[in-house]
């Protein structure tokens, strides 16, 4: 089980600020087009992805237990 | 206090807080900048902001920065804090404090963790204004994703 | 704290004080530099500092430095404090705060300030060491009067 | 009678934070020159003119009731 975490606008489009995805093993790019279809997240494709709180790039592979975090572009300071 | 140097917060940001972190012996110069919450951005009145993190990694990005200030300029302790949740107009939403033994690097290595944070930090910010909400979608604020019905011109922007 | 933007004082300072002066609805951005008295300057440790200033003038070249930051950068608010006395390390000798609305003018502002500061303000500088005491005569720290017996190189650096 | 201040190192080698001197009319350059002599500060030469708080010429004319400062190089900041 993989926890998938979305933020920002990403969370207000989706309805969920955290989902669990039954599978290990898959790339965070097949995960995202899983998820862009399942949530209807058309700005998906803009985030950047970090896997256990670091950023990661799309081929990384994700296994059960991994944390997802989809990072919209950032807005602080 | 915080134990730490670099750390989200909920609560209303004291500058002090991040000065007294770096202030020390070897240190002549401390330069600390404050980002405070604008009312006028373009012309448009903002009522306020509202900021999310996602608090463990921001935190460890905060760090990050602070390591690369210390690989860049050497002698340099840093300390950054950064506010989340709702934000009224003039309120400190991100203090950055930098101790070096001379000024000029501390000038330049808190110019340089601010736009850092604009970077790579996991934190955004919620424009309020009288006429809608929009989560601000980088650090020019050119590209953003509007939460209600975006704009033709907006969909292109992104 | 005080009513006015530019003072002197002989009491710690509170960068604080001077933050809470350019703080505004207008600024989204507030630059604050701060001097401290640091142990070892070119290898050598300083015990404690003393300064002294020429109060009513030194006020007043103070307020000049913030209407050229004004007249330079537009839109900037600035507030500047020098504290005099015997200083210990770490104490702070000086902060500055300016507020604009978008930070590189902060920084640019405050960074003028400082520099300024060194250049025209009649506030003095006297060394306590070890083995002496020095009035310091200038801001690079080359030139300076021994109140002992001046060596021929310090004679001939004045 | 004009005030004369005296700050730092010329204070300490004087021995006086303030004199007053008997003159009306006089250039800053020849009060300068009396005082250097009086009060034996070498060091004089190096130090800027105040006049009434306000920096000023060495041909800058001063008159009784004025206030003129010796400013040595400043070492503020």
């Amino acid at each position: 089980m993989i926890s998938v975490l979305f933020f920002a606008e990403l969370q207000e489009t989706s309805g969920r600020d955290k989902v669990t995805v039954e599978a290990d093993g898959v790339s965070v790019n097949e995960l995202k087009s899983r998820l862009a279809s399942t949530y209807e997240l058309p700005h998906l494709g803009h985030a950047m992805i970090a896997v256990n709180e670091e950023y990661s790039q799309e081929d990384t592979v994700v296994n059960s237990g991994d944390v997802v975090a989809f990072i919209p572009p950032v807005s602080g300071g | 206090m915080m134990a730490k140097n670099y750390w989200i917060t909920e609560e209303p940001i004291d500058p002090g807080d991040c000065i007294e972190k770096v202030v020390r012996n070897e240190a002549g110069a401390v330069n600390t900048f404050i980002g405070t919450v604008r009312e006028f951005t373009k012309g448009k009145r903002t009522l306020f902001l509202e900021y999310q993190a996602y608090v463990p990694m921001a935190e460890k990005k905060l760090a990050q920065i602070g390591n690369e200030i210390k690989e860049k300029w050497g002698n340099a302790h840093v300390a950054i804090v950064h506010r989340i949740g709702r934000l009224e107009i003039t309120d400190i939403a991100v203090a950055i404090a930098v101790s070096t033994p001379h000024r000029a690097d501390a000038f330049d290595a808190s110019r340089y963790a601010i736009e850092r944070i604009k970077e790579i930090v996991p934190i955004w910010k919620k424009e309020h204004w009288e006429d809608g909400t929009k989560w601000i979608g980088d650090q020019q604020e050119n590209t953003s994703y509007d939460t209600r019905i975006p704009s033709e011109e907006e969909m292109r922007d992104d």
